[in-house]
C-alpha cells in the first residue's frame, strides 16, 4: 500500500544531521587548489528522507562522501562542520571516524559491480560486516545475512550466498549493497545514484524497496541523484546543487511545483510534461527513405558452437519505414537492441535476416561510396567522437575532402558555415577537442555528420552524455539544421523527453523486438502496451510532482 | 611534460639521460686524448694527466670513458626507435584487422618470448656479422614483440571509439586510419615504451659484449670495458666501477624518466617493462 | 571453460611447431657446421679438402637441408633428441641435467623472491607517496638498472675474495643432487634473486596501488573495515591477477635467460650449455634447449592462466 | 674486523716460506686445478673419458703417448723406447715399446694396442692422416708406414690425441679411459669436472707424488677462476690470458709460470690482381712498419711474448731464426721508401683486416697494430668476425676464376714442429695468400728435402734458408705471439708450463 508522502511532513523531529558552512577542496595534478563544494549548510531530520539533486560536477558525490567523513586521495574538508548524532565528523580523529563508519552511518555505493569484491561471495562479503562491524557471531551473522536478503526481496537467499558478484542481477546486486549499508541499521543512511545503473522496471522495485525501508526505520536518509523523477518519487525535502553550491532546498512539492531559481526552473523544464503539445514539428510528407522488413541479428558465435547453442537473439523480426526528411524516435532501455539496429542501418553490423532497403536500393553488407556518405551517424560519448590529436575544424573538413572534394579553402569556408548553423564561432574551428565543452563537441561531430550532406541521421543517445542545460540548446540546433536540410533522422535514445521533444513517430524497443509504434502523441498520453506505460509513470513523477491527485493515478 | 617535472625522481632521471647525451656527443672536444691511441705504460694507476689511469694497452681510461658510451646509446636508442615503430605499426594493424592476421601475429610474439634472447642474437650476429646496424636490428626485434603486445591492447580500446568509426563508415582506408587515427592516439604510449625499451636494450647490449656477442674492439664501449678491466678488478678497480656505473646511472637514468613519464600520462609503465 | 582450455593447448602447439621449425631453419643459416667449429687452425691447415669432405659425410653434415628438416621432425613426435654430431653423444643426456639445475634455480629464486616483492609491494601500496614507498620503489628500479653480471662480479669481489664467506664459484658437479649443487651456488642464487625482487616487486607494487583506488576498496572502507584486513583479504587477490601473468614469463626466462650468471658463478645451468652448443655448432643440442625453454614458457603460461582462473571467478563461465 | 684473503694466506704459510731451502718432494695430497683455454667438444657421460673428448688439452694425466716433445720442443721417450725411420725415404718408421708398461686394469700394454689406437687416430685426427698402415711386428716393434716422407714423424706421435688405450673396436676404443698415464680416472662431469687417483703401477718409478687431481673446466671464464683461486678453492689455474699475469706477479702467496713460446698469429696478405699486397714492397714496408716490439710490450708485457720472423715457427723452437732488430725510426723511415717506390708516397689504406676472438687477447693484439701500422702511412680497419664460419668466411672460395678470393684476414697459429708449421706457408694453402711464383717453389724443394734429411743439424740449415726466403718475400705477417701462462699457490710444487698448453706433464707435481 503506497504511503503518500504527505504524512511525513507532519512528523517534524530534532534534526539528525546539521551541515554547518562546509567547503571541500580538491588540489589536482597541476597544484591548483579548486573547491568542490563552497559554504554548504542544511539540516535532516530524523526519519526524513532528503535528495541531493545536481548536474556531473556539481560536487553531490563529494558532499555525500564527506557525510562520512571520507574525503577522495587529493581532496581534504577546508571548512565546516557535520554535527551528526552529537559528533562534528569535521573535528573526529581517523579512529574515531572508522569507529562510527557501518554502525552510525553507512553508504550504498553507486555502481555495485565495481562495489563488490569480485573474488569473494556475496554472502561472505556481508557476513563480514555482521561479524566486524555488527559484532555477530559467525552463526548470528550467518542468520541475521539470510534474513537481511530475504528482508531485500532477494531470491532463495540460501542459495545466494555462494554466489559471486558477476553472477547476480544488477538489481540483485543493487540489493546486496543495500543490505551490507543498513546490516549495522546505519543512523544516517546515504545512497549515491542508487537506480542510475538498473533498467526502468528493476528501478521501480528498487525504489520500493527503499520506501519500505524508510518507514522501517527510524535514522535518516540522504539520497544523490541527478534524476529528478527519482526525488519526486521517494524524497521530503530536496537540495538542488550547481558547482558545489546550493541552488535552492525545500520540501519537494514546494520546490518542484514553483522553483524560486532559474536553475531549477531549467532543470525541471527538461523534465517530460505530456500535458503540454509535443513540440516537433510535422514533416512534409516525403516518400519511403528506408524501409526494414523482418529484421534478425544474433552475435556471431564460433562456427562450430552455432549450431550447437545459438547465442541469444539480439533482434527478432524487426520492421519499420521512414520518410524523407522524418524524425523517427526509437525507444528503449539498455539491452533492448536499439543501438544494434542503428549499427545495421549503419553497417558496422550485417543482420542475419531481413532486408534494409534504403532509397529503393537494398543495402548490401560492403556500401558503395555513395551510400557512405548519404547514411552519417553521430555517437554518444562526445569526447571520443573526435580524435583527440586533431583540431575539430579538420574533423569536420575531412568528409568534406573525401566526399565533396573540395579543396583546403572551400573545405575550410563551408565548415565555418555548418558551425555557424550549430551556435559554434567559426575560431573554434582551430581548437582541439580537449578545449571544448561536451555540448560543443557533441556539435562538432554534428557538423562532420551534416558536411557529408547525408539524407539519414543515426543518432545513438547522442544526449544521454550531457547536462540537461546543454541538452535543450543542441536538440533545437539539431532539429534546425535537420530541416533546413531535409535529413531523415532515427533518434535512438532511452529518454523520452528527447523524443517528445523531436520525434512526431516513434518505435517502443524491449527484449530485441518492438512492442508498439506510432503517433508520439497518441503513444505517450495513452500508451496500451504496459511496459510502454511503466516507462512513461516512470518519467513523468517529476512533472507530477506536487499534484497528489495525479500521483494516486499513475502509481 | 610540466606535471613530469613535478616529480623529483623522473626529473632526477631525466638530468642523468641529458648529461649521459651531452657527454657523448661532446666527447670528441672534451676527451683529453684520443681513445684508441697508446699513449703510457699500461695500468697506471689515476694520476693528474690520466684521471682514471691507462687501460693494460696504455690508453687513458678516462677519454675512453666518455667515448664508451656513444655506441652503447647509440644502438640502445636506435633499437628502441625500431622496436616502437615497427613494433606500434605491428600492434595497431593487428588492432585494425584483427582476424587471422592478429592471431599470427600473437603467434608470433609468443614464440619470440620463447626464444631465448643469447639465442636469437648468436644466430642473428652469427650469420649476419657482428657490425652496429645487425645489433641494431636484432635488439631492435627483440624488444619489439612487447611493444606489439602493449600497442594492439591500447588499439583495441581506440577501434571502439566514435571518431574511428566515423572514419570507418566513410569508407577511410586501412592505412589512413591506422596512420592518422590510431597512431597519434598511441604516441604517449609509445614515448613511455621507448624510454622502457632503450634502458632493457642498453642492459642486454652490455651483457653481449660481455658474452663477446655485442659491440666489438677497437670500439670504446662501457660494456667491454667491464669485460676488459674484470681481471684486474683487485689491481685497478677504476677500470671496472667506472664504466659500471655509467652503464647503471643511465639505465637508471631511463627508467626513472619513463616512470615519471608515465604517471604524468597516466599509464602503467610496469606492465609495459616486460618482454 | 573446456573449449578454452583445448584451444589455447592448440594455439600452444602451433607456437612451438613455429618455434620448432624456427630454431631449425635460423640454426642452418649460419655458416659454419660442427666440424670446422671442432678442429683447431692447425688441424685444419694440415687436413687435405677431400678428407675434410669423407669426415662431413661421416657425420651427416652434407645431407640436404629438407632431408635433415624431416628427420629433425620425426625426431620430435618419438621425443628422441638425437645425437651430437662430433661426440655422437645423446642430446637427451647432455640437455636433461642442467635442464634441472637450472629449473632448480628458477624455483629458488622465485620461492625466496616472490615473497620479498610482495612484502615490498604491500608496504609500498601501504604508505603510498610516503617516504617508505619512495625509498622502496627506488630500491627496486636501482635493483632493475644494475646488469646481471655487474651485480654478480661484485658480489663475488666482495664475498669470496675480501670477505671469503662463501665459495666465489661452484664447483659441485652437474648431476650432484640439488641441495648440494644450490649450497654451493649462494652468490649465484643471490644474483638472480635481486633482479627478480626488482622486477617483481616493481609489477605487485603497481597492481596493488591500482587496486586500493578501486571502488570496492572504498566501499569497504566506508563500512569501517580496518585498512590491513582490506589489504590482505581484498586487495591482495586482485592485485595478484595482473602480477602473476607478468611473473609467469619473468620466470620462463628466468630458466634459459639468466646465461650472464651461469657463465660467470660456472652454474651447470641449460643456458650456459644453450651457448657453448651454439659456439660448437651442436644444432641437435641448440633445437633441443630452444624447445625445453619454449615448452617452459607454455607451461609456466599455463599455470599462471589456471592460478588466475582461480582466483578470478569471473573468468571461469 | 675484515681479515682479507692475503693476510689469512699469508700467515698460514708463512711458517712453510720460512723454511726456504728446496725441502725434498712429499708425497700425497690433493690439488685442485681450472683450466681455462677453449675447450672443443660436447661430450656426455659416455665419452667423457675418451682422450678426444675429455676436459681438452690435458690428456697426459690419465694417458701417455708412444712420444714427448719437452719444453725446449725436444723429442723425448714416453711409450716409445726409441724409434728410426725403417726406409732412406723416411716413409716407413719403427719404434720399440717400453717393456713391462701396465695399463690402469692391470693388463700389460701390447704391440696390438698401440695399432689398435692408430687405427682410430689416423681416421679421426689430423696429425696421423698420412699414416697409411700400421703393424706390430714379430719382435715387438710397431711398424708405421706413411704415404710420403716426413724426417718429423715422430712429433707426429707426440700429439695429444695420439694417446695408446687398450685395444677396442674402433666404436668403443678410449670410451673406458683406462691409459698407462699417472692417474687413472675417479670420476667425471661431462665438460665440467675430472677426478683422478694416483695410478700405484704407474711405469716411471716413484711417480706421480700426488693422490688426487681435481680438474675443472672453467673455459672463457678466467675471471672467475683466478677470483677461486684467491679465494682458496682452487690450487691451480692453467692458460690464463698474459695481461693479467702483471696483477698476478704482484701477489706473494701466488707463483707465474711461463711455458716459453706459446700460440701467435697468421695474417693472410691476398696477393690477386687489385689487391694491395701484390706488390712484394707494400708487403715489405707492412712487416717493417708493424712495431713488434709494441705488441709484445703492450698485449703481453715485458718478456711474457716473443717477436715472431714472419714463419709459422715459434721462437722456443730450436730451428727458429730471429729477425735482424732495426730501430722504430730507421723501420718506419725504410718502410715509408718502400711505400714511395710502390708508388704511394703519403700513404696506403689497406682495407679491413678481419679477425675472430681465438682467444681473448686478439683484439688488443689488432688494435696495437691497427695504431703501430699508422705511424708509416698504412692504415686499415678492423672488423670482428664471430668465431662460427670464420673458417669459411676468410678462406672464400679460393677459385681464383671465381672471383671470391681468401680475405685480409688473421687465425692462430700454434706451437708445432717445423714439419707441420712450415707446411703451411705452401702455395695451395690460404694461409700463405696463394704464394706463386718461382721464391714458392723454391720454398717447397727445399721443404722436400728436410722431410727427406734424416739428420737435425743439416735439417736446421734448410730450415734457416726457408725462413730467411719468406723473410724476404713476406707471403704472411707473423708479427709474433705470447708465452703460455699458468698460475700456481705456493703450496704447489715441481709444476712446469710447457709451450704446447697440450703437452703438460703433472707427473713431477707434489704439494708442499
Amino acid at each position: 500500500m503506497p504511503l503518500g508522502w504527505m504524512q511525513h511532513e507532519a512528523a517534524v523531529a530534532e534534526p539528525v544531521l546539521q551541515v554547518r558552512d562546509l567547503s571541500i577542496a580538491w588540489r589536482g595534478p597541476d597544484g591548483r587548489a579548486n573547491r568542490v563544494v563552497d559554504g554548504v549548510s542544511f539540516d535532516l531530520a530524523a526519519g526524513a528522507t532528503l535528495g541531493i539533486a545536481g548536474e556531473s560536477g556539481s560536487g553531490k558525490s563529494t558532499l555525500a562522501r564527506a557525510l562520512l567523513g571520507h574525503c577522495r586521495t587529493g581532496s581534504t574538508i577546508s571548512g565546516g562542520s557535520i554535527r551528526l548524532n552529537g559528533d562534528d565528523l569535521v573535528a573526529l580523529s581517523a579512529p574515531d571516524l572508522a569507529r562510527r563508519r557501518g554502525r552510525v552511518m553507512a553508504m550504498v555505493p553507486q555502481n555495485p559491480l565495481a562495489s563488490l569484491t569480485f573474488h569473494m561471495t556475496v554472502g561472505r562479503q556481508l557476513q563480514e560486516v555482521l561479524r566486524l562491524r555488527a559484532g555477530l557471531s559467525d552463526k548470528a551473522a550467518r542468520l541475521r545475512a539470510l534474513e537481511l536478503f530475504d528482508q531485500m526481496g532477494l531470491p532463495e537467499p540460501e542459495q545466494l550466498m555462494g554466489r559471486y558478484p558477476h553472477q547476480l542481477s544488477g538489481g540483485q546486486r543493487q540489493r546486496v549493497v543495500l543490505a551490507c549499508a543498513i546490516a549495522c541499521d546505519p543512523l544516517l543512511l546515504v545512497l549515491d545514484e542508487p537506480t542510475t545503473a538498473l533498467d526502468k522496471t528493476t528501478e521501480a522495485q528498487v525504489l520500493e524497496l527503499i520506501r519500505r525501508l524508510r518507514s522501517a526505520r527510524q535514522g535518516a536518509m540522504v539520497i544523490v541523484t541527478h534524476d529528478l523523477n527519482v526525488v519526486a518519487d521517494i524524497c521530503d525535502r530536496v537540495l538542488v546543487m550547481q558547482h558545489g553550491r546550493i541552488v535552492e532546498q525545500g520540501p519537494v512539492a514546494e520546490v518542484f511545483v514553483s522553483p524560486r531559481e532559474a536553475y531549477t526552473r531549467l532543470l525541471l523544464g527538461a523534465a517530460l510534461r505530456v500535458e503540454e503539445a509535443s513540440r516537433a514539428k510535422p514533416a512534409a510528407p516525403g516518400q519511403a527513405l528506408l524501409e526494414i522488413t523482418g529484421l534478425g541479428f544474433r552475435y556471431a558465435r564460433p562456427s562450430i558452437l552455432r549450431r550447437i547453442a545459438p547465442g541469444p537473439p539480439i533482434l527478432e523480426d524487426i520492421g519499420l519505414t521512414l520518410a524523407q526528411g522524418e524524425v523517427l524516435g526509437v525507444i528503449g532501455e539498455s539491452g533492448s537492441g536499439k543501438t544494434t539496429l542503428g549499427g545495421i542501418v549503419t553497417g558496422l553490423l550485417t543482420a542475419d535476416t531481413g532486408r534494409v532497403v534504403f532509397d529503393g536500393a537494398a543495402l548490401a553488407a560492403r556500401r558503395t561510396p555513395e551510400q557512405r556518405r548519404r547514411i552519417q551517424m553521430v555517437f554518444q560519448d562526445p569526447l571520443s567522437s573526435l580524435n583527440p590529436r586533431r583540431r575539430v575544424g579538420d574533423s569536420v573538413m575531412r568528409p568534406l575532402r573525401l566526399f565533396q572534394g573540395l579543396d583546403q579553402r572551400a573545405a575550410s569556408r563551408r565548415a565555418a558555415e555548418l558551425f555557424e548553423q550549430l551556435g559554434l564561432e567559426p575560431e573554434l574551428l582551430s581548437r582541439f577537442p580537449r578545449q571544448l565543452s561536451g555540448g560543443q563537441q557533441q556539435r562538432v561531430a554534428i557538423a562532420r555528420a551534416f558536411a557529408a550532406g547525408p539524407d539519414l541521421l543515426i543518432c545513438d543517445e547522442i544526449t544521454s552524455a550531457l547536462d540537461a542545460s546543454v541538452q535543450a540548446q543542441l536538440l533545437d540546433h539539431l532539429a534546425a539544421i535537420q530541416r533546413r536540410q531535409g535529413t531523415a533522422m532515427l533518434l535512438i535514445t532511452h529518454d523520452l523527453s528527447v523524443v517528445w521533444r523531436m520525434a512526431r513517430r516513434v518505435v517502443v524497443m524491449r527484449g530485441g523486438r518492438i512492442l508498439e509504434a506510432g503517433e508520439t502523441e497518441v503513444i505517450f498520453r495513452s500508451p496500451t502496451n504496459p511496459y510502454t506505460a511503466a516507462l512513461l509513470g516512470a518519467a513523468t513523477r517529476a512533472a507530477r510532482a506536487g499534484h497528489p491527485e495525479l500521483i494516486e493515478a499513475n502509481g | 611534460m610540466r606535471a613530469m617535472l613535478l616529480r623529483p625522481a623522473a626529473s632526477l632521471g631525466l638530468l642523468l639521460v641529458i648529461a649521459h647525451v651531452l657527454i657523448a656527443i661532446a666527447a670528441p672536444w672534451i676527451a683529453p686524448f684520443a681513445p684508441t691511441s697508446l699513449l703510457d705504460t699500461p695500468l697506471e694507476p689515476p694520476n693528474a694527466t690520466y684521471w682514471l689511469g691507462t687501460d693494460d694497452l696504455g690508453r687513458d681510461a678516462f677519454s675512453r670513458l666518455l667515448w664508451g658510451g656513444r655506441v652503447a646509446m647509440l644502438v640502445a636508442f636506435s633499437a628502441g626507435a625500431v622496436a616502437v615503430l615497427g613494433g606500434a605499426l605491428l600492434g595497431l594493424s593487428a588492432a585494425y584487422r584483427r582476424g587471422s592476421f592478429d592471431d599470427v601475429l600473437l603467434r608470433l610474439v609468443e614464440m619470440k618470448l620463447a626464444v631465448p634472447t643469447i639465442l636469437f642474437v648468436a644466430i642473428f650476429v652469427t650469420g649476419f656479422g657482428q657490425s652496429v646496424p645487425v645489433l641494431i636490428v636484432a635488439v631492435g626485434i627483440i624488444q619489439m614483440m612487447g611493444v606489439v603486445r602493449t600497442t594492439r591492447a591500447a588499439g583495441i580500446v581506440l577501434m571502439e571509439q566514435g571518431y574511428v568509426r566515423a572514419a570507418q563508415l566513410n569508407g577511410e582506408s586501412g592505412p589512413t586510419i591506422i596512420l592518422r587515427d590510431l597512431l597519434p592516439n598511441v604516441a604517449d604510449l609509445m614515448a613511455v615504451e621507448f624510454a622502457l625499451r632503450a634502458s632493457s636494450a642498453l642492459l642486454l647490449v652490455s651483457a653481449l659484449s660481455f658474452l663477446g656477442l655485442g659491440i666489438s674492439p677497437p670500439t670504446p664501449d662501457w660494456g667491454l670495458m667491464v669485460e676488459d678491466g674484470m681481471a684486474l678488478l683487485e689491481s685497478e678497480p677504476a677500470l671496472v666501477l667506472a664504466p659500471a656505473l655509467c652503464i647503471a646511472t643511465l639505465v637508471l637514468g631511463i627508467n626513472l624518466a619513463a616512470e615519471g613519464l608515465a604517471d604524468a600520462l597516466g599509464l602503467d609503465a610496469a606492465r609495459g617493462g616486460s618482454g | 571453460m573446456i573449449y578454452l582450455i583445448l584451444r589455447r593447448g592448440a594455439l600452444s602447439l602451433a607456437t612451438l611447431f613455429l618455434l620448432a621449425s624456427f630454431i631449425f631453419f635460423a640454426t642452418e643459416v649460419l655458416p659454419g657446421d660442427a666440424l670446422d667449429v671442432s678442429l683447431s687452425a692447425d688441424e685444419l691447415a694440415m687436413m687435405p679438402p677431400e678428407v675434410l669432405a669423407r669426415r662431413k659425410a661421416e657425420l651427416g653434415l652434407d645431407r640436404p637441408i629438407l632431408e635433415r628438416y624431416l628427420s629433425f621432425l620425426g625426431g620430435l613426435l618419438t621425443f628422441d633428441l638425437g645425437r651430437t654430431i662430433i661426440t655422437r653423444a645423446a642430446v637427451a643426456d647432455i640437455v636433461t641435467m642442467p635442464l634441472r639445475n637450472s629449473l632448480a634455480l628458477a624455483g629458488v629464486t622465485l620461492l625466496l623472491a616472490l615473497p620479498v616483492a610482495l612484502a615490498i609491494a604491500m608496504a609500498a601500496a601501504h604508505a603510498k607517496g610516503r617516504v617508505l614507498d619512495n625509498a622502496v620503489s627506488g630500491a627496486a628500479i636501482i635493483g632493475y638498472s644494475i646488469p646481471e653480471f655487474v651485480t654478480g662480479l661484485l658480489l663475488i669481489a666482495v664475498f669470496a675474495v675480501w670477505w671469503p664467506l662463501f665459495p666465489a664459484t661452484v664447483t659441485a658437479s652437474t648431476d650432484d643432487p640439488l641441495g648440494v649443487l644450490l649450497a654451493a651456488a649462494p652468490l649465484a642464487i643471490a644474483t638472480t634473486i635481486i633482479g627478480s625482487i626488482a622486477y617483481l616487486g616493481r609489477i605487485l607494487r603497481v597492481g596493488l596501488i591500482e587496486v586500493m583506488a578501486s571502488d570496492f576498496v572504498e566501499r569497504l572502507h566506508l563500512s569501517g573495515i580496518p585498512r590491513w584486513r582490506i589489504l590482505w583479504l581484498h586487495a591482495l587477490p586482485a592485485a595478484m591477477i595482473p602480477g602473476l601473468s607478468a611473473a609467469a614469463l619473468y620466470a620462463a626466462a628466468l630458466v634459459s635467460g639468466v646465461v650472464v650468471v651461469e657463465l660467470v658463478f660456472a652454474y651447470p645451468g641449460i643456458g650456459a650449455e644453450l651457448v657453448r652448443a651454439v659456439t660448437r655448432r651442436e644444432v641437435h643440442v641448440v633445437q633441443a634447449i630452444a624447445l625445453a625453454a619454449a615448452i617452459c614458457v607454455v607451461l609456466f603460461n599455463l599455470v599462471a592462466d589456471l592460478s588466475i582462473a582461480a582466483l578470478d571467478p569471473r573468468t571461469r563461465r | 674486523m675484515i681479515i682479507t684473503r692475503r693476510a689469512l694466506g699469508g700467515l698460514a704459510l708463512a711458517p712453510a716460506a720460512a723454511a726456504a731451502q728446496p725441502s725434498a718432494p712429499r708425497h700425497g695430497g690433493t690439488i685442485t686445478v681450472a683450466q681455462c683455454s677453449a675447450n672443443r667438444f660436447v661430450a656426455s657421460p659416455q665419452t667423457a673419458r675418451h682422450p678426444y673428448f675429455t676436459v681438452d688439452l690435458t690428456t697426459r694425466i690419465p694417458y701417455n703417448a708412444l712420444v714427448w716433445v719437452d719444453r725446449q720442443m725436444r723429442l723425448q721417450p714416453e711409450l716409445a723406447t726409441a724409434w728410426a725411420p725403417a726406409t732412406a725415404d723416411q716413409s716407413v718408421w719403427d719404434v720399440m715399446l717400453r717393456p713391462g708398461v701396465r695399463f690402469h686394469d692391470g693388463s700389460p700394454l701390447r704391440p696390438e694396442d698401440v695399432v689398435a689406437s692408430f687405427e682410430l687416430h689416423r681416421r679421426r685426427n689430423f696429425a696421423s692422416g698420412q699414416i697409411q698402415k700400421i703393424e706390430a711386428m714379430a719382435d715387438g716393434r710397431v711398424r708405421f708406414t706413411l704415404d710420403a716422407g716426413n724426417s718429423e714423424f715422430p712429433y707426429v706421435l707426440a700429439e695429444y690425441q695420439n694417446m695408446i688405450m687398450p685395444a677396442a673396436p674402433l666404436e668403443t676404443i678410449g670410451n673406458t679411459g683406462i691409459g698407462t698415464g699417472p692417474f687413472r680416472f675417479a670420476s667425471t662431469d661431462p665438460n665440467r669436472v675430472a677426478v683422478y687417483e694416483r695410478n700405484p703401477a704407474y711405469w716411471r718409478e716413484g711417480y706421480p707424488y700426488l693422490d688426487r687431481i681435481e680438474l675443472h673446466n672453467r673455459e672463457g671464464q678466467q675471471e672467475t677462476a683466478l677470483a677461486g683461486l684467491r679465494a682458496g678453492q682452487f690450487d691451480m689455474v692453467m692458460t690464463i690470458d698474459p695481461r693479467s699475469v702483471r696483477g698476478l706477479q704482484r701477489d706473494a702467496d701466488l707463483v707465474v709460470d711461463s711455458g716459453g713460446g706459446g700460440h701467435h698469429y697468421v695474417i693472410q696478405l691476398p696477393k690477386h690482381p687489385g689487391s694491395p699486397f701484390e706488390d712484394k714492397r707494400v708487403r715489405q714496408a707492412l712487416a717493417l712498419s708493424v712495431d713488434r716490439e709494441a705488441i709484445v710490450r703492450l698485449v703481453y708485457g715485458e718478456g711474457n711474448g716473443w717477436i715472431g720472423n714472419d714463419s709459422h715457427l715459434v721462437a722456443a723452437d730450436p730451428n727458429f731464426l730471429p729477425l735482424p732488430r732495426l730501430p722504430r725510426a730507421e723501420a718506419v723511415a725504410r718502410a715509408r721508401t718502400l711505400l714511395a717506390a710502390a708508388g704511394h708516397p703519403n700513404g696506403l689504406n689497406l682495407g679491413t683486416l678481419y679477425w675472430s676472438p681465438q682467444s681473448p687477447e686478439v683484439g688488443r693484439y689488432f688494435q696495437v697494430l691497427q695504431e703501430t701500422a699508422r705511424e708509416a702511412g698504412l692504415t686499415l680497419a678492423l672488423e670482428q668476425r664471430p668465431a662460427d664460419g670464420y673458417v669459411q668466411f676468410r678462406t672464400g672460395d679460393n677459385d681464383l676464376s671465381k672471383g671470391s678470393f681468401h680475405r685480409f684476414a688473421m687465425t692462430a697459429v700454434g706451437p708445432r714442429n717445423p714439419g707441420i708449421s712450415l707446411f703451411r706457408m705452401r702455395g695451395e694453402f690460404v694461409e700463405s695468400g696463394h704464394w706463386r711464383g718461382p721464391e714458392q717453389d723454391t720454398y717447397m724443394a727445399l721443404y722436400a728435402e728436410a722431410m727427406r734429411e734424416g739428420d737435425a743439424a743439416r735439417r736446421r740449415d734448410i730450415f734457416h734458408r726457408m725462413q730467411r726466403l719468406l723473410h724476404e718475400e713476406v707471403p704472411a705477417l707473423l708479427p709474433g705471439g705470447t708465452m703460455t701462462f699458468s698460475v700456481r699457490r705456493r703450496h704447489v710444487q715441481g709444476f712446469e708450463f710447457h709451450p704446447q698448453i697440450w703437452s703438460v706433464r703433472f707427473d713431477e707435481v707434489w704439494r708442499g
